[in-house]
């Protein structure tokens, strides 16, 4: 199981953030690995990653859910990916706080991930540092989006 | 001999029942003969060449050719390969499997589930351990609708090629739905607790109890009680070869031949037999060179008949499986994992008048052959080397979604005198006295012994053992230098266990199985000596200890002898090789068989000597020759008229070959004292043996240079349960040691120098005097080693904590006491 | 949930030379193939074991160019042109076709010290303790223990293997 | 323990290496001493199209002087670097490392080079090529670049290194004294580094003029315990002093690990514990 959280502060209102955190072509661009991302059904999609870390990769089909929206203050990412070398079910609950500027948002964010297969039977002592890089990624990855 | 418990009171209940279970009943051996009728080895053989001696073994120049072949080693014409696809869940439900896409890739033969596999192998057996009352879930070999640990097989491909198989095992598609699993066995008792078995009422799979003595008395005559929380933590046997099968069922023939790494190929042809439906005539089950098992092969596996079915499903190419090291570590059974709470009832003397101990056994997902059968050992070896008036043990087993567990080395006794010996250097705490004198204050004395638990010790002089070890150790010296270093800030610690074990399995009455053992001595028209025994070594060096049994009953070279076992298309029967009972027991059935022999070629030499009747009484053998009077005839000759058949003696018929079935009267009770020194490193938590001396009796010796091999191993087995292994699940029950990455199995570096001696207080109850020496130091090791740590930082005010002792643990307790006030 | 495919085996075969136990042999393999594979299953040398899959456990040591290497961590094509032995190559034993029936001194010195029971790590102990003297010809005790700390032995408790590269020592040292 | 297929190349040259590389870019592997790599295969967490052999590449399995300091090619194995005798004269402390690595096995085999690419935070080698300020030199289909081995680590298992480029050697940029040690908690299963420091350090007038520490294993990447350093600079080395020092160790990070070997709390402290056997061994030496 990893456990982890973190908070980020982004450069946007929470109103504006909002709709930007489910918009399938930010989330693609931000997912670290993200391949392919496709709307399925209600705040539903469908993804495809390649998650890798150095020589370390996997290939991960799955999906992303989005529940418990009250808009603009939080929702939970429910997430469930496999692939051939294990997989990784989980919730993380976020956050949208407002912050002192007020063109500006704290995303707050706890994940609580359940990691097996081989990923967690070989690579335990790595995939709390892996989630956290990949948390880290989606972050910068979305700042780089708004800034364009 | 064997004696009853006497008239104390002793009651084993199940749950429900009074029925006591079998394994525990235990009375008067009536199959022994009296000691006074027997011929013993050493009557026999008064000055033996070979038993005794540290003689090399036979089996090495093999092994260190390079030429021993274990299953791996076996190739045969036309052999397929298996792999097996295993759940990565802890608990799910197989929604869907898609395996078509694996059946069409290129090299792959077939491809093969739970619906293809279910009419042709049925469950995964085990021992019935004699519990009223005891829950058996549904254990199919492969996964059916459901998976409840991670590793358990899922479907089986079967290809080419091994590489091909491989590949094909990553085309299969299975879709889970995970399921709430539970890990901790304690959560796993709570009425709430997700069910690893839907079909059961709870996770609760059996209640049992031993109790014995006037525990209401102990209790209110005790100066104090002393409570403590004592676990044995979940150990991976981690046998250097992993498990492997081959097999080949030859339609022709109607001939089923499984190649397996097993010790109990006789027990495995018998449980086949049953899962297959085939008659036992049908099966022969071979275990090749074997490398290590521990108790981890003291089983019958789903592989195993997974194998057999395939190769009836492939008939007549041969399958074969080799198990891979993380498969091993997630699906080889498991060992230990009992949570004990002990209460003590104890006088300001050091006098124990009492134990409880309600104990929780995960036995996790499964039965396998003696899942439920280890914990009760643990209860029935409560008492140790002591004369405890009063014991009570209740056992839970409880379900949860992990791999089961089963026999590993020392099987239930280690976490008996994890707990004694714990309990003893409590006591020494508490009334602030030496362990040493706590331990003498309790020592069992008299012989036969009867514990509350039932059990009857044969033999035993405790006391000379742990002398032997103190003086062995400089214990008085060593105590002094420990002052001096505690007055200098170093936590140096010194620890002792005075173990006895319960050995040589054993009375059939007291064994889920047969507890007797097979052999056959026959001799060749040359005079070239085959034993053939049912034990099944792998390790042990019985090649070596039953050619030297043999050489010395028949008076012949051990080059001689060619010791055969592991094949039941030639051992008559058997039982197998573990609880330290191959020799005792295997061992004696041996030296039964060649006095045999041997009294049947003096008959024939007689005879063909034309002895008188009187010279024909008097026979003897000496320098490898037949004598009567003043001729005589060579081995060889005395074979060859054997066979030639000219001059059999009257009442005899040719041919020179004797089986004997060996029944023991009790089971044997090792004994030993072990001594440990270690330093703490007070800033990293790390422990340092600085010093380990060992004193064990395990009766008459064959081959001292075997016994110190065995007690060097089981110690070192044991030191790893004390300081490093344990097989950690994450509360989902993925198991996080999956490989030897995480799990610490003892290198050269980690083991100090082992100082060994023993005592010899032989044992009647076998001719050979031997009480079994393979668990030994498993047994003796890891108390005196905790027991060590636990002293060192006792100065620090810490009193107990629970293996493995790893450096953050320790380090934890050091600054924890550090911060109290 | 659909799990992502695998690429089929279709790597293209690499013709190898190797020099084992003093002969060479020539074969196609598959560029996966591990040595470890290559010895036991092409040439049938399974004098070589397989103790584990993380490089742990030593029991599949060889020679590679005169260095002890673990055999399940190298390709086959790595050991193109090279010289391997395996413990059937470092003495074989005398009812072998072409021995001369002698033990090497560090096969001789388990045997003597009783430093193997299930024998199963033993073939890869002994083309370590064999490295470590060609290194350290009069070793410590904690040299030896070092110098096997890349093979697991479960049986033993590495006493009497320690003792058997002691002999070793003696042995190769002229005594 | 059966890798999924791949194609294997050996080059004879540098550039040949280089340009497959270009050809296959993410798909490809370099393979040197493979003990990182081989493992990864086995358990098939990594399943590279094509594996690019350099061990036998002409040059690259030597120690070399290189100006003032030296140079370690890629080829060069953990075992050469404990019994080079240029090595021993010029980087005691390389030499020093070398020996806690892995076991005999893997240190007949394994490169420094392989390790720092793969760049696992349990690694041994970034504490003391930290402390020896080494510089990583990569070639690529654009020529050649040296990165500081501080840039070229970038975290858990990445670094700078493109998938087209290759590490070439690493260079020492300078000699450095006998004063240095490398102190290590081995993980008792795996022999990584629970906790591994390196100190390389030199003493004028009883007084520390000069002091590199390298941290690794307990955090996400190794690194330099800067502010130790900056507090050690110019004192006396006496044991109250380093004791004092080696406290700021948590102030040099925020994100330890944790595993199931050692808790973050745990790992600060081993890393303080051997900041400071290191430092006295290092005087000592």
């Amino acid at each position: 199981m990893i456990e982890f959280k973190g908070s980020h502060i982004i450069s946007r209102s929470r109103q504006e953030l909002w709709p930007i955190l489910q918009d399938p072509a930010v989330l693609k661009r931000c997912i670290p690995g993200c391949e392919e991302l496709v709307l399925n059904g209600e705040h539903l999609y469908d993804v495809r990653l390649k998650v890798g870390f150095g020589m370390i990769k996997g290939s991960f089909q799955g999906t992303v859910q989005l529940t418990n929206m009250v808009e603009p203050e939080r929702y939970v990412l429910n997430i469930k990916a496999e692939g051939r070398t294990g997989f990784a079910h989980g919730t993380t609950r976020i956050q949208l706080l407002p912050h002192p500027s007020p063109a500006a948002t704290e995303i707050r964010f706890e994940s609580h991930l359940q990691v097996g297969g081989m990923i967690a039977s070989v690579g335990a002592r790595l995939c709390q540092g892996a989630a956290r890089m990949l948390a880290e990624q989606f972050f910068r990855e979305l700042e780089k989006c708004l800034r364009n | 001999m064997a004696k009853t418990a006497g008239k104390k009171s002793v009651t084993r209940t199940g749950k429900a029942s009074a029925k006591a279970p079998r394994r525990a009943r235990q009375s008067a051996a009536k199959a022994a003969p009296p000691a006074s009728q027997r011929v013993d080895f050493f009557k026999l053989v008064p000055k033996p060449r070979f038993v005794g001696k540290p003689v090399k073994r036979k089996e090495d120049v093999r092994l260190i050719t390079g030429a021993g072949h274990y299953v791996d080693d076996l190739r045969l014409a036309d052999m397929l390969h298996v792999e097996i696809l295993r759940s990565p869940h802890a608990h799910a439900r197989i929604v869907s499997m898609e395996v078509e896409e694996a059946r069409k890739a290129s090299g792959v033969v077939g491809v093969f589930a739970y619906k293809e596999i279910s009419s042709l192998c049925g469950d995964v057996p085990l021992a019935h351990p004699g519990i009223p009352d005891l829950k058996v879930p549904h254990h199919p070999v492969l996964a059916d609708g459901e998976v409840n640990f991670v590793g358990e097989p899922a479907a089986a491909v079967v290809a080419e090629s091994r590489y091909a198989a491989r590949d094909a095992v990553d085309l299969i598609r299975v879709e889970y739905e995970p399921l709430p699993a539970v890990v901790d066995p304690e959560k796993a008792l709570a009425p709430d607790a997700p069910k690893v078995h839907k079909e059961l009422a709870d996770n609760l799979s059996f209640s049992w109890e031993v109790k014995g003595g006037d525990l209401d008395e102990a209790f209110k005559k005790a100066d104090r009680i002393i409570q403590q929380r004592v676990r044995s933590q979940r150990l991976i046997p981690c046998a250097l070869e992993t498990r492997g099968v081959i097999a080949q069922y030859l339609t022709g023939e109607e001939q089923l031949t499984v190649w397996t790494s097993t010790q109990i190929p006789h027990i495995l042809r018998t449980q086949l037999s049953g899962m297959l439906k085939l008659p036992e005539s049908k099966v022969r089950v071979v275990a090749p060179e074997v490398g290590g098992g521990f108790g981890s092969k003291l089983n019958v596996y789903a592989e195993e008949g997974l194998l057999s079915a395939l190769a009836r499903l492939v008939a007549p190419r041969p399958v074969k499986w080799i198990e891979t090291r993380r498969e091993n570590m997630a699906a080889t059974t498991h060992g230990r994992d009992q949570i004990g709470e002990l209460s003590i009832a104890a006088c300001a003397d050091g006098t124990v008048l009492g134990v409880k101990h309600d104990c929780i056994a995960d036995i996790g997902a499964y039965h396998q052959l003696f899942t439920a059968i280890i914990p009760t050992l643990t209860g029935l070896m409560l008492a140790g080397s002591y004369r405890f008036p009063a014991a009570r043990t209740t056992l839970k087993g409880v379900f949860t979604n992990k791999m089961p567990t089963d026999a590993y080395r020392g099987a239930g006794r280690p976490e008996a005198t994890f707990i004694i010996e714990r309990i003893m250097d409590l006591v020494a705490a508490e009334f602030n006295l030496d362990p040493v004198e706590v331990r003498r204050k309790n020592f069992a004395r008299k012989f036969p012994f009867s514990t509350p638990t039932g059990l009857a010790y044969d033999t035993g002089d405790y006391e000379k053992a742990l002398n032997q070890a103190l003086k062995l150790a400089d214990y008085q010296g060593r105590r002094a230098r420990q002052a001096k270093a505690r007055d200098e800030g170093r936590l140096v610690g010194i620890g002792l266990s005075t173990y006895v074990e319960i050995c040589s399995m054993g009375p059939s009455k007291g064994m889920a199985a047969g507890g007797w053992e097979s052999a056959t001595v026959r001799v060749s028209p040359t005079g070239s000596v085959e034993v053939l025994t049912g034990t099944c070594a792998h390790g042990q060096g019985q090649e070596t200890v039953f050619a030297q049994i043999t050489a010395d009953v028949l008076g012949i070279e051990m080059d001689q002898v060619k010791v055969q076992r592991g094949d039941t298309g030639n051992v008559p029967w058997g039982v197998g090789t573990f609880g330290s009972r191959a020799t005792a027991v295997g061992g004696t059935a041996v030296f039964e068989a060649a006095r045999r022999v041997l009294e049947k070629m003096k008959k024939v030499a007689a005879a063909a000597l034309g002895a008188s009747a009187a010279q024909a009484a008097r026979v003897q053998i000496k320098n490898g020759k037949f004598w009567a009077g003043k001729k005589s005839l060579s081995f060889a000759e005395v074979a060859f008229q054997a066979h030639r058949g000219l001059v059999i003696p009257e009442g005899e018929t040719p041919g020179l070959e004797a089986t004997y079935f060996f029944e023991p009267g009790n089971f044997t009770f090792p004994f030993g004292a072990h001594i440990c020194q270690v330093e703490v490193d007070r800033d990293t938590g790390e422990v340092s043996i600085q010093g380990y001396w060992a004193v064990d009796d395990c009766g008459k010796p064959m081959n001292p240079l075997l016994i110190d091999g065995q007690v060097h191993g089981g110690i070192a087995q044991g030191l790893g349960q004390a300081l490093y292994e344990e097989a950690v699940y994450d509360e989902s029950g993925q198991l996080l040691t999956g490989t030897l990455m995480d799990y610490a199995v003892p290198k050269a570096t980690h083991m100090p120098w082992l100082h060994c001696e023993r005592t010899e207080t032989p044992t009647d109850v076998n001719p050979l005097g031997v009480k079994g020496v393979g668990e030994a130091g498993t047994i003796g090791s890891t108390p005196a080693i905790v027991n060590a740590v636990i002293d060192a930082l006792r100065p620090l005010g810490i009193k107990h904590l629970d293996m493995p002792l790893r450096p953050e643990k320790v380090w934890r307790a050091i600054k924890k006491a550090a911060a109290a006030p | 949930m659909p799990m992502p495919r695998s690429t089929p085996s279709l790597s293209k075969k690499l013709a190898i030379s190797v020099t084992v136990n003093g002969g060479e042999v020539r074969r196609e393999v598959e560029p996966r193939l591990l040595l470890l594979h290559f010895l036991r299953d092409e040439l049938g040398l399974t004098g070589t074991h397989c103790g584990c899959e993380t490089s742990i456990c030593g029991a599949c040591t060889v020679f590679l160019d005169g260095r002890a290497v673990k055999s399940c961590t190298l390709l086959a094509a790595q050991a193109d042109r090279r010289q391997i032995t395996t413990i059937e190559g470092l003495a074989a034993p005398a009812h072998q076709p072409g021995s001369s029936g002698k033990l090497h001194p560090v096969q001789e010195g388990f045997w003597e010290c009783h430093g193997l029971q299930c024998g199963f790590c033993t073939p890869g102990m002994i083309i370590s303790a064999a490295q470590l003297l060609e290194r350290a010809p009069n070793p410590s005790e904690e040299e030896i223990r070092r110098g096997l700390e890349g093979n697991l032995c479960r049986c033993t408790g590495y006493q009497h293997i320690v003792e058997a590269v002691r002999y070793a020592a003696r042995k190769l040292g002229g005594g | 323990m059966i890798p999924v297929a791949f194609d294997y190349h050996r080059p004879r040259t540098l550039e040949e290496a280089v340009d497959i590389l270009r050809q296959y870019g993410d798909e490809a592997k370099v393979l040197a001493g493979g003990h990182s790599l081989i493992p990864a295969l086995k358990l098939r967490l990594a399943a590279p199209k094509v594996v690019v052999d350099i061990s036998r590449l002409p040059g690259l399995s030597e120690v070399r002087r290189s100006g003032s300091g030296l140079s370690i090619g890629a080829g060069v194995t953990h075992h050469q670097l404990m019994v080079d005798p240029l090595i021993a004269k010029l980087c005691p402390l390389i030499a020093r490392t070398a020996p806690e690595i892995g076991d005999v096995q893997v240190r007949n085999l394994g490169t420094l080079v392989g390790s720092i690419c793969h760049a696992d935070p349990a690694a041994d080698w970034p504490a003391p090529l930290l402390a020896l300020e080494a510089q990583v030199v990569i070639v690529g289909p654009e020529g050649e670049r040296t990165l500081h081995i501080n840039e070229f680590i970038e975290g858990m298992l990445t670094t700078r290194l493109a998938g087209h480029e290759i590490v070439r050697e690493v260079v020492i940029p300078r000699a450095y004294p006998a004063s240095c040690a490398y102190k290590k908690i081995r993980q008792s299963a795996s022999g990584f580094a629970i906790a591994g420091v390196a100190v390389q350090l030199e003493k004028k007038n009883r007084k520390c003029s000069s002091i590199a520490i390298g941290v690794t294993g307990v955090a996400q990447r190794a690194f330099r315990a800067r502010l130790i350093e900056k507090s050690l600079q110019g004192a006396e080395l006496d044991e109250k002093t380093i004791a004092q020092a080696a406290r700021q160790v948590t102030e040099e990070v925020n994100d330890f690990l944790s595993d199931l070997h050692a808790s973050a709390a745990y790992r600060a402290a081993l890393a303080q514990v051997l900041v400071q056997r290191a430092v006295l061994a290092a005087l000592a030496a």
